[in-house]
């Protein structure tokens, strides 16, 4: 695309980047959110791992690792020479000192996390020794996310707005609700990403963010989140469009506690009677991919058979309804006033209805009021909202959670499973979703589909969005 | 130009809308130097006269016939725009009536001057234009003209603003000045220097002019020969001498004589016009009298004459015409300032004295008038008698009532037995009120029937039938709504009625009749009047005392006739001589 | 003159006490755990308790409030509690965007409306008139962001001419700035202009039927220039009333278009720190638009003073 | 020397009433009834969809999505279906009641505020106006976006922000009515017959300024049918599935490249529905306008 750029002759290596979410500020660690992650991680912050974009662990700042046959002893051997970009070097004592702050200091994005972890010790300047104080499958998948991210001490005097890492970029501007500047780590350790100058600008519209694009203001928009916009860029040869999977859940969550859904048989009413093929279609444009269980086809106990688990079956709903002595039943439909929510919602009413299920649909501001009463204080049926964070199936079985649903058996075998075998971890994570799907903890819509749209020259555009991260390293034309 | 070709010459001229035809065919001649008065009642039409030869018609009217200027000049009607922008304010212009409205009010008078000199490049150059300007100032005997020149016209009163109006048409040594009212918004004393002062420069230039007025006396004043207009036609045209002394149309005659107020009939009425559409009744035959009870309550009255007394200047302040015992009015010390609202962004709000330091009483039965010029606290006086407004300082007392700091409790009674009629028929009357429920209004806690009743007996009482009790007041004419007012003053049989300019709005036709209604009235039903008015003429028909008032305070008072021919003040004088009767403009004229 | 000054004062800044309870007190009732949203769906109770504490929300709403607005006085207007950042910077930026945006707009609709509300009113009764008045009327009809999309899919997406939004920093690049601002300030202006033309119509008609307007023609000017003269002064006091209104409203009212157009202004930043229940910010915004306002009033107040002697004098 | 002048045009003179030029009866009247007819056309839709539509217009129907115009779909389906002449029809109900209850509750607030003040010149006058001042900035946006964060966004939300945001407004014409209703004799008369002040406010100076306070009525109705966009635009308007012109509009920016005719009819009904209250606002303005009156 043409005159996207001010500045003409470095005009190969800068992107400037559509996004749609705004950081309020840089600190992940007090605030909660995926925007600062998607901003930050990887490519300012660093961690002693990465997900790739399929979803595999792969080294970063840990050149390589090593696991005691008990699960419980990891061995990382640290690249040599890192510094962080205040200069300060990047060396074991920063693993131990990082590590250790997060019980306390961390607020946010998930500090239980590290809970797995008994000791920290700093073996030599480029050996870090982690001790769990039991096996778990999901630790180092989750030192792959923010939690494990490498801070220095003395960058941490401005987290909210001066980030100090390791990684390729650094911070060169920030305007809250406008953009984030970052500009290539002259000192990177590693290899230079191609893009030197990257601009991440927020949009409040989807559509102001795709015609940012189509004007050229733009070179990217990372995850659309409007798809009926999409089907212009497939026509018109100026753009690229990448469709790949995310980890985002549509979820119409049921309160398995509330008079109206303490019964399975209700639940399962309210699978039957959805038809999930077309709420995609019409709220989504048909984009997304039909998963019936909390689990993408990235996580490895993806089982593509759950979709079919619960065909659209109005019968078999109003049959069941019946069954459980249910008739004429209203529902406080309550959700986020998020414009995918809002669109499905409305399909969801019209195909309860056909039931005979009533649904009250109330648009609560997204996060104030949405957060307060639905997921504080669980006032609510029923709702609809994507759960966009990775592998948070365990996080939605727990019984405190808003959904509700409270099955012991169920968080015991998540227990069992994390300090398994990596092998049967992944089995029984698949027996136990499937349980979940199987008593309709919530009916799992579809997952939300990561579609990018990038000038038709950009290559190495993340397709995937298997982490909160939007790696921009990657990227090159 | 031959000497016989007229200034002005207007051939047939009609003018009408799409709808009817206002002005039918009028034709008329003015000579150079000569100065003509064009009078009429209201609506008759001369504005449209004057607006025709200055080609300003609203856009909504159309005008034929033929308009000629000094003969040479081609139909002023059929002319371009471009060529009457060059003779509007060259040869030929026009003051109108309104000094208030007529200048722009963001401009310096003096550059609105100079202005008129430009246009017409008859000054060479800006400065040159306002200096001349000034000079013209002068000339209009403005106080003070080259300061004068730099005030915005809202600092100019009245009688200046139209000072300069006179000034912008005179700038350019028009052949022609037209004057439409150029006094009506001017107190008496204002009025006759500039309408002397147009007499003396038309006079000096040779200016033709044309003055339209309402006012024969006006005409008599300034002109040798009058124009009368009626209905859209020109009645009478004639010398002023022989026109006032024997008139020949109908009308002219009803005018004339309805405009003299020294002159009445064996019952001591004025002589009125032809009566309007709906028919008055004698007042005395169909009105049902004041009960037998109120009748006997009333005191019997001893006539009370009052004292000619007049205000020295730096004198001790005087109690005019003092009665002893209760009187019906008692008024000691009265001041009103008032704090006008606003002021600048930055100026404080200037404190205005509405009544200083004012001193009277009114004895029951009498006819109390009181007259003097705009702004001099005529109508605060009234509203505060009537408990509409509070005094600053001093007491005052009406029918033993004090009104100072009354609450409207203790008023409860006092209201129906003061009323008021006030100036402007149309204002006084809400117009979106039945007529009924008008004349009802004062009348509290009365059954429907008998409201009604009253109603009825009191319309008839003014002359008008039962039937316009469902009417709205824009269905009336000026001195039917003012029986109206009237009557609706009278329904609570008040022993006190105030009027504050009662007849000033209303035609000379009309203005009889309303006087005589009045006077009737007062005497049937033994009301004590206090009546203001800015007319002594008026005032000397209908009171037995007046009281002359002046910038807040009362500056002579006594008998009417004795204020009439022996002024103590020296403002009253000025006064009494620029009003004077209708035998005497008649004598000056022919003299 | 002082002593009036002074009272001018005293009434405004009384003006601005009384807003600014009004608004403590109307935001102080917002629904939604402020700490909550800051800490997000993972964070422990025991964590958003502290983080309450740590924002100071459980102190008395007197407390909070005189300590609020006594460092507003001292033009402090705390700290963020979602950016970590003062406050004050951030409002005067996203001010400084919004206000240029709303001037260009204004100027751009004066431009419009005033000779064309004039036009309109001088040739009211010829077809030319009622057919110019007629595009003004369907003007005022239109949503300002619907302009502001035709807009953007015609010389952004379409054309490619200019930006589809977004805001550049006059300091940093002038020409970029321009270019950003041309169709956020045409979509913004050309309703406004609008509305104007018909007030300046309105009022061009009334001063037309004064009779000052009379005595300019009588002295030879001709129709036009009388107006010229001495209409359209008189003509501005009436415009000027409403132009003042529309500034005010449109300080939050250029929102919608700020929202077309991804520009990071006033109203966008109060609508996201609404969502974000940074009541410390929110509070700071909606303040600084109602002594904005008020100040705009007391402008046009002397704006009038300046153009009408009739309000300047008094000896 | 201005001391002693009363104020322009409030002296008392013997002076005919001044005359002026009738009303442009032709182009006023015109106006009106142009007026009147757009919003007629609103009225009708309003009313007949409430008992019937072509299509539900709440409903979903996946098998119809985005179809073009035609003569099933007159003007074709939207994103979810539905018939959009069925939703335009059916939005006017909104539009209408938006602005029925915005206008209705800056009057109910606004004009006894403004009378009252207007009717006690001086310091309650001058308090009050101040108090004026202070709601006067708060718009009507700004009280939408506050009370949406409180109350939570929708119709009634708008239509309390826009008619609180309205209100100051109508106090100023009220107010400035009522003043020039008080200096009129017949309050004087009214008042020197013992009428108490609520007599006088509502028999005499409510009535006298009703034609005022219309004009204002219907402008306002037709901003508020623009403001009701324009919330549904930020999110803050009615909420799905009632149709509501506002929110079509910003529904069918999204498919703006794939189906554009969807932003023209929603765009159209808006359009008309203001016009027609602007129209008649004109229309009547010229009508009530005192000065625009002949005498007689
Ligand atoms: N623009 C107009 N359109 C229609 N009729 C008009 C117009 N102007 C004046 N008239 C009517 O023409 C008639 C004559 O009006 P004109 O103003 O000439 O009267 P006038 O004699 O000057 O009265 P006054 O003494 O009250 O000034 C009146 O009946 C008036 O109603
Ligand atoms: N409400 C008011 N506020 C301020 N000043 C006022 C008010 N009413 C009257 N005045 C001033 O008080 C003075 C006396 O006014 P008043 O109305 O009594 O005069 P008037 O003799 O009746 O005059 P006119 O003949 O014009 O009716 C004038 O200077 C006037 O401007
Ligand atoms: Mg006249
Ligand atoms: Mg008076």
């Amino acid at each position: 695309s043409d005159g996207s750029s001010t500045n003409e002759a470095d005009a190969d290596t800068s992107l400037t980047v559509g996004l749609l979410a705004t950081p309020g500020n840089l600190d992940y660690t007090t605030t909660a959110g995926a925007a600062i992650p998607q901003a930050l991680l990887y490519n300012v912050y660093e961690g002693l791992v990465k997900l790739d974009n399929d979803g595999a662990i792969i080294p970063l700042l840990a050149e390589s690792w090593t696991v005691s046959d008990d699960g419980l002893v990891y061995d990382f051997l640290l690249h040599e020479g890192v510094t962080f970009s205040d200069g300060s070097p990047f060396t074991a004592e920063s693993v131990k000192f990082s590590l250790e702050r997060v019980k306390d200091n961390w607020t946010a994005n998930g500090p239980a996390y590290l809970d797995p972890i008994a000791s920290i010790e700093a073996v030599s300047d480029t050996e870090a020794r982690i001790t769990l104080s039991k096996p778990s499958n999901s630790w180092l998948f989750n030192m792959s996310g923010p939690v494990g991210t490498m801070f220095t001490e003395s960058g941490l005097a401005d987290l909210a707005t001066a980030p100090v890492g390791t990684g390729p970029y650094t911070v060169s501007s920030f305007k809250t609700g406008d953009s984030l500047v970052l500009a290539a780590n002259a000192d990177y350790w590693g290899e230079a990403p191609y893009m030197t100058d990257v601009t991440l600008r927020y949009f409040t519209d989807a559509t102001a963010q795709t015609n940012a694009l189509l004007s050229g203001d733009i070179n990217l928009v990372a995850g659309i989140s409007q798809f009926q916009l999409v089907d212009q860029f497939k026509s018109n040869t100026d753009f690229q469009v990448l469709e790949g999977a995310s980890t985002g859940e549509v979820t119409l969550s049921m309160n398995n506690v509330s008079d109206a859904f303490s019964d399975v048989r209700v639940r399962q009413a309210v699978m039957y009677a959805i038809d999930r093929q077309a709420v995609m279609d019409t709220a989504n444009s048909g984009y997304g991919l039909l998963i019936g269980s909390m689990v993408p086809p990235t996580d490895p106990w993806y089982d593509e058979s759950l979709a079919d688990l619960y065909p659209y079956d109005p019968d078999q709903a109003t049959e069941l309804l019946a069954e459980a002595g249910v008739s004429d039943l209203t529902v406080a439909f309550k959700i986020p006033n998020l414009p995918y929510a809002v669109a499905a919602a409305q399909v969801v009413k019209d195909q309860l209805a056909k039931v005979g299920i009533t649904a009250d649909v109330t648009a609560l501001e997204f996060p104030a009021v949405w957060l307060d009463e639905v997921f504080s204080n669980h006032d609510y049926d029923m709702s609809l909202i994507m759960h966009s964070e990775p592998r948070d199936v365990t996080v939605f079985a727990a019984p405190t959670y808003y959904a509700g649903y409270d099955s012991p058996s169920v968080m015991a075998k998540f227990a069992e499973a994390d300090a398994a075998d990596p092998t049967s971890y992944i089995d029984m994570m698949k027996e136990v979703t499937t349980t979940m799907a199987e008593e309709a903890a919530a009916n799992w819509l579809y997952l939300q589909p990561a579609i990018s749209l990038a000038d038709a020259d950009l290559i190495g555009v993340p397709k995937n969005t298997p982490s909160l991260a939007l790696d921009l390293s990657t990227i090159a034309r | 130009m031959t000497p016989s070709t007229p200034t002005l010459s207007v051939k047939d001229l009609r003018v009408g809308s799409p709808f009817n035809e206002l002005l039918h065919g009028i034709s008329f001649e003015i000579a150079a130097g000569e100065r003509v008065g064009l009078i009429g009642e209201s609506g008759s039409g001369k504005s449209l006269t004057a607006t025709s030869v200055m080609g300003l018609l609203p856009e909504t009217l159309m005008a034929t016939g033929t308009i000629n200027l000094n003969g040479i000049d081609a139909d002023l009607l059929t002319a371009s725009e471009r060529r009457l922008n060059r003779l509007r304010g060259n040869t030929m212009a026009m003051v109108f009536q309104e000094p208030m409205t007529a200048l722009n009010p963001l401009m310096r008078v003096g550059a609105q001057v100079a202005e008129i000199m430009m246009v017409h490049r008859t000054e060479r150059g800006r400065r040159q234009a306002r200096q001349r300007a000034v000079e013209l100032l002068a000339r209009v005997k403005l106080p003070n003209p080259a300061e004068a020149a730099l005030a915005f016209p809202h600092q100019l009163s009245g009688g200046q603003r139209q000072r300069v109006m006179l000034a912008m048409a005179l700038a350019n040594d028009p052949q022609l000045l037209l004057c439409d009212e150029p006094t009506t918004a001017l107190d008496v004393t204002v009025q006759a220097e500039v309408l002397k002062l147009i007499g003396d420069l038309v006079t000096d230039r040779g200016t033709a002019l044309l003055l339209i007025t309402h006012d024969i006396a006006v005409v008599a004043e300034v002109c040798q020969r009058v124009l009368v207009m009626y209905q859209g036609d020109i009645v009478e045209d004639g010398p002023v001498g022989r026109v006032l002394t024997a008139p020949q149309h109908p009308y002219t005659r009803k005018l004339i004589a309805a405009s003299d107020l020294s002159s009445v009939d064996d019952r001591g009425r004025l002589h009125t016009m032809s009566m309007p559409v709906i028919a008055t009744p004698p007042a005395a035959a169909s009105s049902p009298r004041p009960s037998q009870a109120d009748a006997a309550a009333a005191p019997i009255l001893l006539p009370h004459r009052a004292a000619h007394q007049r205000l020295e200047q730096g004198g001790p302040p005087v109690i005019f015409n003092e009665v002893a015992g209760a009187g019906a009015i008692r008024v000691r010390g009265l001041s009103r300032q008032y704090r006008r609202r606003g002021g600048g962004l930055f100026a404080p709000a200037p404190i205005v004295h509405g009544l200083r330091e004012v001193s009277f009483d009114v004895a029951e039965g009498q006819r109390f008038g009181i007259v003097g010029e705009s702004g001099s606290g005529k109508s605060t006086l009234m509203r505060i008698l009537c408990a509409l407004d509070q005094p600053t300082s001093g007491a005052v007392d009406v029918l033993g009532q004090s009104i100072g700091g009354a609450s409207e409790r203790q008023l409860r009674d006092f209201r129906s037995q003061v009323q008021i009629v006030f100036q402007d028929p149309m204002g006084s009357l809400d117009p979106r009120m039945k007529v009924r429920d008008i004349v009802a209004e004062p009348l509290h806690h009365v059954g429907r029937a008998e409201a009604q009743a009253r109603v009825e007996a009191q319309l008839a009482a003014v002359g008008l039938d039962a039937d316009v009790m469902h009417r709205h007041p824009h269905q009336f004419s000026g001195g039917q709504r003012q029986r109206i007012s009237i009557a609706r003053a009278l329904i609570t049989r008040p022993r006190v009625l105030v009027a504050d300019e009662a007849v000033s709005a209303l035609d000379v036709s009309v203005r009889a009749q309303v006087l005589n209604l009045l006077a009737d009235l007062v005497d049937e039903y033994q009301l004590t009047l206090v009546f203001v008015s800015h007319d002594l003429g008026v005032i000397r028909h209908l009171c037995d005392t007046v009281a002359v008032i002046s910038d807040g305070r009362i500056v002579e008072c006594g008998p009417t006739a004795s204020v009439y021919d022996r002024p103590l003040h020296p403002y009253t004088r000025q006064l009494v001589s620029a009003t004077p009767s209708m035998d005497e403009l008649a004598r000056r004229v022919i003299a | 003159m002082v002593l009036v000054v002074l009272r001018r004062l005293g009434v405004f800044a009384t003006t601005v006490i009384v807003a600014s309870v009004v608004t403590f007190l109307m935001l102080s009732i917002l629904p939604g755990d402020a700490a909550r949203i800051a800490l997000g769906v993972q964070a422990t109770e025991a964590d958003v308790a502290a983080q309450a504490t740590a924002m100071g929300l459980d102190r008395p709403a007197i407390v909070r409030y005189l300590d609020w607005f006594g460092h507003v006085l001292i033009g402090e207007f705390g700290t963020s509690t979602v950016s970590r950042q003062a406050i004050g910077p951030e409002i005067t930026d996203a001010l400084g965007i919004t206000v240029i945006l709303v001037l260009t707009s204004v100027v751009l609709a004066l431009l419009f409306a005033i000779p064309f509300g004039i036009l309109t009113a001088v040739r009211q009764r010829k077809p030319d008139g009622a057919i110019l008045s007629g595009i003004s009327q369907i003007g005022v009809a239109v949503p300002g962001f619907l302009a502001g999309m035709l807009l953007v899919t015609v010389f952004a997406v379409t054309l490619r001419w200019l930006p589809a939004g977004g805001w550049v920093d006059p300091g940093n690049d002038f020409g970029g700035f321009l270019e950003h601002l041309i169709l956020p300030a045409i979509a913004l202006g050309s309703v406004q202009g609008a509305v104007l033309s018909r007030y300046v119509r309105s009022s061009v008609l009334e001063v037309m039927r004064e009779d000052f307007i009379r005595t300019a023609r009588a002295k030879g000017l001709g129709a036009g220039r009388a107006l010229f003269r001495h209409g359209l002064r008189n003509a501005a006091v009436p415009v000027m009333t409403v132009l003042g209104l529309q500034i005010a409203t449109l300080l939050v009212g250029a929102v919608v278009i700020e929202r077309v157009f991804s520009i990071p202004g006033l109203g966008s930043l109060l609508l996201d720190k609404v969502a974000l229940r940074d009541l410390p910010a929110v509070q700071g915004i909606v303040l600084v638009l109602v002594v904005f306002v008020l100040l705009l009033n007391f402008l046009v107040d002397l704006a009038f003073t300046l153009i009408d002697p009739r309000l300047r004098s008094v000896s | 020397m201005t001391a002693s002048e009363p104020q322009a045009g409030s002296a008392t003179k013997p002076r005919p009433a001044p005359r002026r030029t009738p009303p442009e009866r032709a182009g006023g009247g015109a106006t009106l009834w142009a007026g009147l007819a757009l919003i007629g056309l609103v009225v009708l839709a309003a009313v007949v969809s409430a008992f019937w539509t072509p299509f539900d217009p709440e409903g979903v129907f996946p098998d119809s999505i985005l179809l073009s115009p035609g003569a099933e779909h007159l003007f074709g389906t939207d994103s979810f279906g539905r018939d959009v002449f069925s939703s335009i029809l059916r939005g006017a109900q909104i539009s209408l009641l938006v602005g029925t209850v915005a206008v209705g509750l800056a009057a109910v607030l606004g004009v006894p505020f403004g009378i009252v003040a207007g009717m006690n010149p001086g310091r309650l006058d001058q308090f009050m106006m101040r108090g004026n001042d202070i709601s006067l900035a708060f718009p009507a946006l700004l009280l939408a976006i506050i009370f949406g964060a409180i109350f939570g966004a929708g119709t009634v939300t708008a239509m309390v922000a826009l008619g609180i945001g309205t209100a100051p407004a109508f106090a100023l014409i009220a107010r400035s009515g009522t003043m020039q209703i008080m200096s009129r004799e017949y309050v004087q008369a009214a008042r020197a017959s013992g009428k108490s002040g609520l007599f006088i406010g509502m028999r005499h100076v409510l009535p006298n300024i009703s034609g005022m306070l219309i004009v204002q009525a219907s402008v306002s109705f037709g901003i508020a049918v623009l403001a009701e966009a324009a919330l549904s635009y930020l999110g803050l308007g009615t909420p799905p599935p009632t149709p509501s012109w506002g929110r079509m509009l910003q529904d069918a920016q999204g498919y703006l490249f794939i189906e554009p005719l969807l932003i023209v009819w929603p765009g159209i009904a808006i359009a008309i529905a203001v016009l027609g209250f602007n129209l008649l606002g004109d229309g009547l303005r010229d009508r009530f306008d005192p000065k625009m009156q002949v005498k007689r």
